[in-house]
């Protein structure tokens, strides 16, 4: 069998060294990890750490070894925060880091690790805490509705209205739902244009859809009208009882919360002296 | 299990080494039997991670999945198991002969055995076939032609190991457990190296040290289909990263070879083990089962025949139980007749009893029951010291004559009169030699061959009411076919 | 100090969850293995430490595999989990709301945790309609032989016109409906585990403990895909076989009585010779199915086996045996070497018998 | 709500079951009967009921000797109907089948297809074809493995399925969970599957004519948990008298006890044995014959009648028990036999050997509910249960470990409780041996 690249980038070329030294480093490479295995079993703990520094040593002299072929500059066109900034306000609600990567995949054609998101928020609040307001926007978190605290990986925009960035036992759903609406717009907007959206845009919102009743027919790929007709369906029955909880939610943030907490939370602490 | 196996396996401790339950292979061996060694990823349902493969001991061939959780890798994977198995399984559906029955039928001359290592083998194997078996070759997630393929005789092969006595898709350990008696616990026997360590302990070593370093999963890795935890998280995640960062499958196939390589080894000598027996009287007539099915299905799909239906309907599923249980009876009862070693288990049950035959009645007649002309029914009278369970009215049959019918009449002390019959021929008095004589040395058992009869049950189409009437034909689906294999 | 402190040395007890709890269930009659779990002793390192670390251990993959689809199904404010209780249990639309209580405002402190689950579930069992729909980690609390534990929670609560179940999260495969018998039991032990618990809180805020369904709603990935899929799942039966186990742990007590004084388990003071011996003081039951269970397992069969105990044999086999409890007294009846017991006198024939017969047929 | 007497709550139970059965929207009617409830006379009346309006009936049971029984109280109760008993090729037909002039027998269904009812077990239905009725009664349908239903069912538009959920299922040699989870699980019994796939009405017959009052509340709440049941007779309705005066050893104490409660725990010492425990296997015997020759006479409802021989049953899990126990010195006439064997019948007195009376570990076989479900309620007056020490113990031990299929519904009672609440019952009983 021929191994083919996962990423689709090609294969062949990466592999010119010899392979004469690549399989000497292969097979000490196994050789070093069932000692490993003996001496763990042993409960050779000195002997375990030595063969594990030569493992590291002899794989990276192996990844060397290959020689792999700088891959292709696919620089990003913008910055990560920017990148970022540019899914969320496709969105238009606070979203999980997962989300952010599929969605600037799949409209933007943007590459970001979640990993590089990972500490995102504390960096941004960095930046404000020692400029505030220096930047026209900033990535901030979404607050829970009762303790106002910043809720779990969700990011958000700082010049989203407040009751936007408030998350209230419906607004998980409800954010969903509005997210589901607007990639549908958005692809309809595409396809307005004379273009189309990627073949991921089209996954993207199928998976969604059928997590949403009336939105798509059994495995057919999903119809962005439909999409938007039953999203709005059952918004509708949320949305009276969720905006009430963040228009509250907002004003007591907004009353009790200074300037930094009201973009990163509050800590427990703070929510229960307030 | 009875006291006699739990006595060899107390007797295999005492001597260091199994001890037989068997005397002949009850199984059919091919002449190239397909040895088959899957592995899987951990934690996925049915990722194919590796397979040692071939009918050769000395070339197997070894196939990867070098990033299990791609699918384009894996059905790649499959389509190469398919180069591998479907020119053997086919091959052999080219050859026939004609069986003279009451209408000459044509029979496949040989057909395929796979062997894998153990149960979970044969539940895998199954697993593969139910996921390709309705993929299409067209459409949104397209494979290649010889995967669907695949995926129906994988399933025919692990259906056909779900008859008893059927040796089309084999589980070593469960072969060797049926000819030997370990010192270490049934479950225990499912561990291939150790189980093999007790039966052919290398020189040296008894079986309890034999099987103790058999136990090392260094120096025996499992026999699959799961990996050892340990391998998986020191070896295998650094290989497939390395293939990620390279694209090199390299370290994963040696990593994968190292843990198959063994199982390998230990397969092909339980085959050498196992060929050592000389083959049981009635294997032959199973093996000529599995080779009528084998014909059958190569018709079926010769004709273009749908993939199996992931269910059976209520139809469906009452003839193949009825077809499940009479394998199974006539498979315990030629077992049994086949073999003095099996038969000790039901003499030991009270179910049959061998001894002398002290006396024979062979002119006697009665009026059978429902008849009105008197017919011979003579009597024989054996001595017996096995412990007899069962009471006048019991059916027998008897290791002479498999097909002679006889039933007890009575029982006294050590004294058993069975009468017999049939099968005495047409004349007034039993043909010569089709009753036992004063001094022949019988053995009886409740026990039938013959496997019973299947009640007539409706068509599909028929079912009634009380089952939920008749259901849709089973036609695939685009769902079945494009079910994400993620 | 507790005497179960004294066994278990300096070392901190080790933490129960809904496995370990369900585990109870797996050997009941083990003295040896009841008095560890109710000592909190690590087992995993006293049987390395004496050598015979466990057989079995988790593959990374099935980790990450597990992870993964966990954080599918609630991914997106639950929007699978909503869509498999909307077709399952005829959950209604408006019924979405969803309460994280992993942490309180960046607390997750247990005592925190608990008291905002309990203040959380009891709102919702009170105020009816629109009182909360789902409540993700629930940290829920169990009284386990007197003492109170903390359930690492791995499960959802969830409400439905004021009943509640348990959601559980499975990343084992269910094909065409069915999945593998044995996860699945160990999936409702635990499952019963988190029924019982959160009934008991029930009970303490004097709320109607019959209203925590017996129905659990087990999620797991549906034939080779991904894609989640709900069963319920029945478990009474194991509701009632967890009660009497936990019923049962007074027995510990008498368990201590027996030991000599002064004995202790430490691993940080005792040599492991010493360690065996302590341990080797409280009677194990073993049998061939601890070796997929219970990390002690390879060290009591080889204790077993030292005893050329039948228990090596399996279960089936010993009973066979006629409960006769070594291999040589078994082999000493059957070749008449051993002159039987009375109570021996027919398992002894029987043997004698197979062994006449055994011998003749093998020759 | 006005309580009704045990003979009004059966009479209004009978009545709904018939209207429901011959005027009701649905093809099948299901009726749980526990033991001792009537099943017999709900058979009978229906099937009277049927032919008195000019209906053709076939009734189908399980075992030869139960359509024996069967067409025998049949033709006892309704002399001038005109009866068909089909049989297979070689059966001969016992003669208080065939005492009755309404009678026919045959092994060819021409020869008794125009009786008002034909009657014959299901294997022999099943070679039955080309011929219908519109009305069916299956009797003992949860004995009934569903496959065997399923080689019948187009033989009938509409069925009674009568039977007792708390005995033991249908079972078979094949191991294979290949249907588990699919409503026509083959393996499953008759009535489970009609059950699943139709919307059936269930009824049930709340009194129990057998079992005393002594015993009707234990095995009601320990084996019928969702279908509690009562006893047609007060505890001064029945009476066990012995009329000798015993010893003052175990068995006589044992059978002392056994006949002023209703039950009678005879325990040995704790200890491991083999299946065909010798001691176990003597006390079993052993008190059969000291109740014969104590001279047990039974006073119920109906009269006073000596305990003979034939009212006597010893029952156990194993047939090698049986031989044991017949070949330990049981009085010839006491009947000797597992509990699948014992499903359906009844006596004054039973002796059970308990199934799980010297074992080291319990199994599935040991704890079904059903075996002993069967067991403890086949009596009129008394049971007696022999049993090595240590059950409980024994109970708590044991690992609770077993599969769990998915889409199966959960079969209640469990063994495990059941075998707790009949242990918790006896221990109240108990005679050391």
């Amino acid at each position: 069998m021929e191994a083919s690249g996962i990423h689709g980038f090609p294969v062949g070329p990466l592999i010119r060294c010899g392979t004469v030294e690549l399989d000497a480093l292969e097979k000490r490479i196994a050789e070093l990890r069932s000692e490993i295995r003996a001496a763990k079993a042993a409960g050779e703990h000195a002997t375990v750490r030595s063969l594990r520094a030569e493992l590291r040593k002899t794989e990276r002299a192996w990844d060397v070894a290959l020689e792999p072929e700088p891959e292709p500059a696919k620089a990003p066109l913008l910055p990560v925060r920017e990148q970022v900034h540019q899914a969320l306000t496709l969105l238009g609600v606070p979203t999980a880091t997962k989300m952010i990567v599929t969605v600037n995949e799949a409209f933007f054609a943007g590459h970001i690790a979640t990993s590089q998101l990972t500490s995102l928020r504390r960096d941004e609040e960095k930046s404000f805490r020692s400029s505030p307001f220096a930047r026209p926007y900033y990535l901030c978190a979404a607050l829970t509705s009762e303790l106002l605290s910043p809720a779990r990986g969700l990011l958000a925009v700082s010049t989203w209205p407040m009751p936007t960035r408030i998350i209230g036992p419906l607004s998980p759903r409800a954010d969903f739902l509005t997210s589901a609406t607007r990639i549908a717009e958005h692809i309809m907007r595409l396809t307005g244009a004379g273009e189309d959206a990627s073949p991921s845009a089209y996954r993207l919102l199928t998976r969604m859809a059928q997590n949403i009743p009336g939105a798509v027919d059994g495995f057919d790929q999903a119809d962005p009208t439909q999409v938007i007709a039953a999203a709005g369906a059952e918004l509708a029955v949320h949305e009276e009882s969720d905006a009430s909880h963040r228009d509250e939610a907002a004003r007591r943030a907004e009353r009790q919360l200074n300037e930094v907490r009201q973009l990163f939370g509050a800590g427990l602490k703070t929510a229960r002296t307030a | 299990m009875s006291i006699m196996s739990s006595y060899a396996r107390a007797l295999a401790v005492q001597n260091g080494r199994a001890q037989p339950v068997a005397t002949v292979r009850h199984l059919h061996l091919s002449a190239t039997p397909m040895v088959f060694i899957p592995l899987k990823l951990a934690g996925e349902a049915a990722a194919p991670l590796a397979a040692l493969v071939g009918t050769d001991p000395a070339n197997p061939r070894l196939l990867v999945v070098p990033q299990p959780r791609n699918r384009d890798l894996r059905f790649a994977f499959m389509a190469e198991l398919a180069e591998v198995l479907l020119p053997y399984i086919e091959g052999l559906a080219g050859v026939t002969e004609t069986v003279e029955a009451k209408t000459p039928y044509e029979r496949c001359a040989d057909a395929p055995q796979l062997l894998v290592p153990n149960r979970g083998g044969i539940a895998f194997t199954k697993l593969l076939g139910r996921s390709t078996r309705f993929r299409r070759t067209d459409g949104p997630y397209p494979v290649h032609p010889s995967v669907p393929v695949l995926g129906q005789w994988l399933t025919f092969l692990s259906e056909r190991a779900e008859y008893a006595g059927s040796s089309a898709l084999v589980s070593m350990t469960d072969a060797l457990a049926l000819h030997w008696a370990t010192g270490q616990s049934s479950m225990e026997d499912a561990n291939l190296a150790t189980q093999l360590a007790w039966i052919a302990p290398p020189e040296g070593l008894d079986g309890p040290e034999a099987a103790l370093v058999a136990e090392d999963p260094l120096t025996s890795p499992p026999a699959g289909p799961e990996t050892h935890p340990d391998f998986d998280g020191q070896v295998l995640e650094y290989a497939i990263q390395a293939f990620e960062t390279s694209g090199s499958a390299a370290q994963v196939r040696e990593a994968l070879r190292s843990q198959l390589e063994p199982t390998w080894t230990l397969m092909w000598q339980g085959v050498r083990l196992l060929r050592e027996l000389p083959e049981a009287a009635t294997v032959e007539a199973r093996w000529a089962r599995d080779r009528d099915q084998f014909t059958r299905e190569t018709a079926r799909l010769a004709e273009g025949g749908f993939p199996r239906g992931r269910v059976d309907g209520a139809v469906s599923a009452a003839i193949r139980l009825a077809d499940l249980e009479s394998a199974l009876q006539a498979y315990e009862a030629q077992r049994a007749f086949d073999d003095p070693l099996v038969m000790i288990e039901h003499r030991v049950a009270g179910k049959a009893f061998s001894g002398e035959v002290v006396a024979v009645d062979a002119t006697r007649r009665i009026v059978p029951a429902g008849k009105t002309r008197a017919a011979p029914r003579p009597l024989v009278t054996i001595r017996t010291s096995d412990p007899v369970r069962l009471s006048p009215g019991r059916r027998l049959v008897s290791s002479r004559n498999r097909k002679q019918r006889t039933e007890i009449v009575d029982i006294t002390g050590d004294l058993v009169v069975i009468q017999v019959n049939d099968q005495m021929g047409r004349g007034a008095t039993p043909a010569p030699g089709s009753v036992p004589e004063v001094g022949d040395v019988v053995c009886y058992a409740e026990l039938d061959p013959s496997g019973g009869q299947r009640p007539r049950l409706p068509a599909g189409e028929d079912t009634p009411w009380t089952h939920g009437g008749p259901p849709e034909p089973y036609v695939p689906t685009d769902e079945d076919a494009q079910e994400a294999w993620s | 100090m507790t005497r179960l402190d004294t066994l278990r040395g300096p070392a901190e007890p080790l933490d129960h969850n809904a496995r370990t709890i369900a585990a109870l269930a797996v050997n009941p009659g083990c003295d040896r293995r009841a008095l560890l779990d109710a000592a909190g002793v690590d087992k995993q390192r006293t049987a390395t430490h004496l050598g015979f670390p466990a057989p079995f251990g988790q593959s990374p993959f099935a980790i990450t595999r597990a992870k993964s689809f966990d954080a599918l199904v609630k991914a997106n404010g639950c929007a699978h989990l909503l869509r498999l209780l909307r077709s399952t249990l005829d959950l209604s639309i408006s019924e979405a709301s969803y309460s994280d209580i992993s942490d309180v405002g960046g607390n997750d402190d247990h005592q925190v945790r608990h008291t905002r689950t309990r203040a959380l579930l009891k709102r919702a069992a009170t105020d009816g309609d629109g009182a909360g729909t789902l409540f993700d980690h629930p940290l829920l609390k169990l009284t386990v032989a007197g003492h109170e534990v903390y359930l690492e929670p791995a499960v959802i609560a969830f409400q439905i016109e004021g009943r509640f179940h348990i959601v559980e999260i499975k990343s084992f495969a269910v094909i065409d409906d069915q999945a593998d018998a044995g996860q699945v039991a160990a999936a409702a032990r635990q499952s019963a585990v988190y029924v019982h618990a959160l009934r008991a809180l029930f009970t303490a805020e004097g709320l109607d403990p019959g209203r925590i369904s017996h129905n659990v709603v087990l999620v797991c990935p549906k034939d080779f895909a991904n894609h989640p899929t709900a069963t319920l799942l029945d478990v009474r039966q194991q509701l009632a076989a967890l009660e009497r186990q936990l019923s049962r742990l007074t027995r510990i007590d008498r368990i201590l009585d027996e030991l000599p004084i002064g004995i202790t388990f430490d691993l940080e003071t005792q040599s492991p010779d010493e360690v065996g011996k302590a341990v080797a003081t409280v009677g194990a039951r073993f049998a061939p199915e601890c070796l997929a269970s219970c990390e002690m397992s390879l060290f009591c069969r080889a204790e077993a086996r030292d005893r050329e105990s039948t228990d090596v044999l399996g279960r089936a086999a010993r009973d066979e045996l006629g409960g006769i409890e070594s291999i040589p007294a078994v082999l000493g009846l059957a070749d008449d070497s051993r002159p039987p017991s009375p109570e021996q006198l027919e398992i002894a024939e029987q043997l004698r018998y197979v062994r006449r017969i055994y011998t003749e047929a093998v020759a | 709500m006005i309580t009704l007497t045990p003979g009004q709550a059966a009479a209004e139970a009978t009545e709904a079951i018939l209207a429901d059965f011959m005027g009701g929207p649905h093809r099948g009617v299901i009726v749980d009967s526990p033991p001792g409830a009537g099943k017999t006379t709900l058979v009978v009346t229906a099937a009277t009921t049927l032919a008195d309006s000019g209906e053709r009936l076939m009734i189908v049971a399980q075992t030869n000797e139960q359509v024996d029984d069967l067409t025998d109280k049949l033709a006892t109760k309704a002399p001038t109907l005109s009866i068909g008993r089909l049989h297979s090729d070689g059966f001969s037909v016992p003669s208080r089948v065939t005492r009755h002039p309404g009678v026919t027998a045959s092994n060819k269904i021409d020869q008794v297809e125009s009786c008002a009812v034909v009657i014959a077990t299901a294997d022999k239905w099943a070679y039955v074809s080309g011929h219908s009725w519109s009305w069916a009664i299956v009797d003992e349908a949860y004995q009934m493995r569903s496959d065997k239903l399923l080689a019948i069912a187009a033989l009938f538009d509409r069925a009674l399925f009568v039977g007792d959920p708390g005995q033991l299922d249908p079972f078979s040699v094949v191991d294979t969970e290949r249907w588990a989870g699919l409503a026509w699980d083959p393996m499953q019994s008759a009535v489970a599957v009609i059950g699943r796939l139709n919307d059936l009405p269930v009824h049930r017959l709340p009194v129990s004519w057998r079992l005393p009052a002594s015993a009707a509340p234990l095995v009601s709440e320990a084996f019928y948990p969702f279908a509690s049941f009562r006893s047609g007779t007060a505890a001064a309705d029945r009476e066990l008298q012995l009329t000798t005066a015993g010893f003052p050893v175990p068995w006589d104490r044992t059978l002392n006890e056994a006949a002023a409660t209703g039950w009678a725990l005879h325990e040995l010492p704790s200890r491991h044995t083999i299946r065909t425990d010798a001691e176990a296997v003597q006390a079993c015997a052993g008190l059969a014959t000291r109740l014969l020759q104590r001279g047990a006479v039974a006073h119920d409802e109906n009269g006073s009648h000596d305990v003979g021989p034939d009212r006597i049953a010893i029952g156990c899990a194993h047939t090698d028990q049986v031989a044991a126990i017949r070949a330990a010195g049981t009085p010839a006439g006491v009947t000797v036999d597992t509990a699948n064997r014992l499903q359906g019948r009844e006596y004054d007195v039973t002796i059970v050997l308990h199934p799980l009376s010297g074992r080291r570990d319990a199994t599935a076989f040991h704890l079904e509910s059903g075996r002993l479900c069967v067991l403890t309620s086949r009596h009129r007056h008394a049971c007696i249960v022999v049993a090595r020490a240590g059950i409980a113990e024994l109970l708590d031990n044991h690992p609770s470990t077993g599969r769990v299929q998915l889409n199966v519904p959960v079969k209640f009672p469990d063994g495990w409780e059941a075998n707790h609440a009949v242990l918790a019952h006896l221990s109240n009983h108990r005679v050391g041996a």
